[in-house]
């Protein structure tokens, strides 16, 4: 396979885009990560989108020919890919694909999701879960993951102080990112006195319902040469996926994500480190306990310590002896527009490894030159990971 | 939204699941395939006793617009004696229930169809009495 | 890139399957698949999956989950893509670029749509067009490929006549194939005069509405080996694609599919022929006009022409001097399951190629080995083309 | 299903298009991207006439379910004459149009959105009296 490498991103702001519709935004994506890249329109040879659910937030499917059509670049191939919340990651995988075949040297990869413009979004979002042996009975998406954190309190003792300091560092986080939805600080207590959404989960441990879209270059890394200097490309060392039964219910343990251990330990072997070699991470915290249960089974902590390692603030920005996790504020502050989030992760660490000017109040130390994303589907039937590096100590 | 659901009667209102006769595994909801013995599988309908304990559980405050009239209600997770787990509201107060509580399955309405006006129901799970 | 080739294919029957669910069909696909292809459920590397619409269809998004669950193949890889009535193919295409890059070996790739479990298909089906410019203001999807035959009459005199020989022998050859959703014959009277759908198409003139599920097994040439005898190989040479405006009205002429000559142009050359070459065809019918212009737009007659060599039948199985049309019966009498249909199409060339026992009654005469399928999406917002080879003449 | 539409009133109500001013050309619903200048395009609202001809048409018998109160009823591609082509109902009889009759924009009711009972608007075409 060949090599290939980001060469450009671009995103709107997330949050509630009332005066953007959904060709609105995917366009003005695309154009910034076309213009990042250096390159033109002509020099696209596909493009691949992840989307989740067009056909509920906006009543379109065959979102990929509209896409095409409204960024003026037919008769390219467009392709559109779909695994609920993971959408925009295995896009990137599919497009990542296409290139180290051979078959394209230069893709567009965007994800993108409208979800304000329908009047039921709890609806449309529980069809990422089992609709006839979930939703039908009650059971929404946030309270899959209260039944998780349940559990997990459970079994290894986590408290909702533990649990509640992830998203006061996320607010943290993403109050010194401008793309991002929410841009203020929280407490301790703020988060756990929040209207509850399904307890234990209040709203403060919950990722809102946004609009928003993100796009990357992605090129073979000869090509890449004629549009951008070599600093500035940032590998692709693994793009790994596994899925895991849709059901909550029906797996053995529902306090670990056993597609995340798999889809994680493939990318490690496929990139040749360990954990320890990651400088930066943005893992899937659309409910603060997936964060925590990420960073165990990504292999950054041991099972069960998670809420330790998140009580005392390791993952901040500042603290210099373990992985910096969601610089960008992940889900819970940036925005979780669900196709475009696995684009938005992949474009915080390309950004992240380049040093680029975009993430200058948030810029995480770089020490290996290696960022990791996980990206979760669902309740964890699918998990993307993708291995970055700036390529600087090789 | 109106999609046929008559296919799962036999599941939803008799809580009927299926047994791998080769590793004795049992899975509900129903399963064409084993997942563990695949080819060498052999599968049968297997009746459920609807008696478990609640593995783990929510209260939904922010539910879809078909239960809004039921909202705060119990999510759970119960575990079947015979082994499988099931998602089923628990027909309690939501300050009764906790991890281990032992439920046993009733049939209930579980909801109406706003568009069409059709009913649906299934089973929930109640506290076990004279526990 | 690495010599891909398929080794084994199953499909459900097409039709109202109202006794199975979504998930039974495209599991007994699988299986079928797996077993055609003599490999092991453990010997497979990932799993693609082609459907339109499983939000609007049956309530359910992230149905790859769903599918690796049931299927019993967690914690595989496995990606739903989505491009309205082209999905299948570009699922394969999808598998075929990560086959050839080397990523994976062995892929299962499925198709599956499950349509009549819902009231209103026709809304479900035309967010495949233009929601808001075109299906908003009424213009249903017969009506729009509608609108492709009135114009493609005014300016080529195809008379209804001809127009209706496309369905007389679509039944004719449909009859002969056990999958099929209709087995019956049908003449040019019945056609003409069934009831109008959108004028000037008849109810004879458009596919049904169907569920049905279909897979193949796609695989590295030098691991085939492992598995079936070389001579029982089909070499995927070609798979191409390419997008058009979503609104049939944005498009300088609506009696081509633009996408379908460029994705067949860049198909041929990939492969290394000239459409001559071709001895077997599965172009898509969704309504007859489009069988029509594809006969013209994959090159094998002249603009304007295909209504003559239709009425005189040169499609047949038995006429030996032109390519043979859509032996299965096509979208018309086989049926069209939206997402299974691309995948279906390619089977049939499969067994074509391979002299296969299913095709048994109606066998088309292979001189060169070559085939072909063409899968359109909306009303040419998308078109993928899968040049297949039985590789006896190279 | 109820999206939000009050973005399109421009379009839907004045008929307003977007206007090319390197190239000319003229688009119809409006864009942000001129697919033949691209980063070269400069784009302006354009208002159009609202004359035009019937490019193509059917008469659709089998309609969505919220027209079908209408059906048989009238679509086409209309040719308007600054350029661009749209889809539209004409009003008229069935067994009046043909390619190239001569229609002038109006605007009326489309349909009600049957859950929320919500009324959308938008432009119809109708033939150009007194030809
Ligand atoms: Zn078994
Ligand atoms: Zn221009």
């Amino acid at each position: 396979m060949r090599d290939v490498v980001i060469i450009g991103y671009g995103q709107t702001k997330f949050g509630e885009l009332w005066e953007s519709s959904f060709r609105d935004i995917i366009v003005e994506a695309g154009v910034k990560a076309i213009e990042d890249a250096n390159i033109d329109g002509k020099d696209l040879d596909a493009i691949y989108v992840g989307n989740m659910s067009g056909g509920l937030f906006i009543g379109q499917e065959h979102i990929s020919s509209l896409i095409a059509d409204y960024a003026g670049l037919t008769p390219l191939p467009c392709t559109r890919v779909e695994a609920a919340c993971a959408s925009g990651s295995l896009a990137l995988r599919s497009a990542y694909l296409s290139v180290a075949s051979g078959h394209h040297e230069v893709v567009l990869v965007g994800g993108v999701e409208k979800m304000t413009d329908v009047v039921d979004a709890t609806s449309a979002i529980a069809t990422a879960a089992d609709q006839e042996w979930e939703a039908f009975f009650g059971a929404t998406f946030p309270s899959l993951y209260a039944m998780m954190a349940r559990r997990y309190m459970y079994q290894y003792g986590l408290t909702l102080e533990e649990l509640s300091m992830w998203s006061v560092i996320a607010h943290d986080h993403g109050y010194r990112n401008p793309y991002a939805q929410f841009r203020f600080r929280t407490t301790l207590e703020q988060v756990m006195k929040a209207p509850p959404v399904a307890e234990p989960l209040t709203l403060m441990h919950c990722s809102p319902v946004s609009d928003g879209a993100a796009a990357l270059i992605v090129c073979d890394a000869e090509r890449a040469k004629e549009f951008v200097p070599k600093e500035e490309m940032i590998y692709i060392r693994a793009s790994t996926q596994a899925s895991d039964t849709i059901s909550l219910h029906s797996r053995e343990s529902i306090t670990t994500l056993k597609a995340a251990k798999v889809a994680s330990e493939k990318a490690y072997k496929m990139a040749g480190i360990t954990p320890d070699k990651i400088d930066v991470a943005e893992v899937h915290d659309c409910f603060a306990i997936n964060g925590l249960i990420l960073l165990e089974d990504l292999g950054f902590c041991k099972k069960g310590e998670a809420g330790k390692v998140v009580a005392q603030e390791k993952i901040r920005i500042e603290c210099e002896d373990f992985v910096t996790v969601n610089p960008s504020g992940g889900l819970k502050a940036a925005g979780h527009a669900l196709g475009a989030t696995g684009i938005r992760q992949v474009g915080e660490i390309y950004w992240q490894l380049k040093g680029d000017k975009n993430c200058k109040d948030r810029q995480a130390v770089i020490k290996h030159g290696y960022g990791i994303t996980a990206n979760v589907g669902g309740s964890g039937g699918t998990v993307c990971i993708h291995v970055l590096s700036n390529n600087r100590n090789r | 939204m109106v999609v046929r659901s008559w296919r799962h009667i036999k599941e939803r209102y008799c809580l009927i699941g299926t047994r791998c006769k080769t590793c004795g595994r049992i899975f509900f909801p129903s399963r064409n395939i084993c997942p563990y013995c695949r080819r060498r599988g052999e599968l049968e309908d297997y009746k459920l006793s609807g008696r478990g304990k609640v593995y783990s559980y929510s209260v939904v405050h922010v539910p879809p617009k078909e239960l809004e009239m039921i909202a705060p209600y119990v999510i759970a997770i119960v575990e079947l004696e015979e082994g499988p787990r099931i998602t089923t509201q628990i027909d309690c107060k939501p300050e009764e229930v906790y991890i281990g509580m032992p439920v046993e399955v009733v049939f209930r309405r579980i909801k109406e169809d706003g568009e069409e006006g059709i009913i649906h129901y299934g089973y929930k799970f109640k506290p076990v009495e004279n526990q």
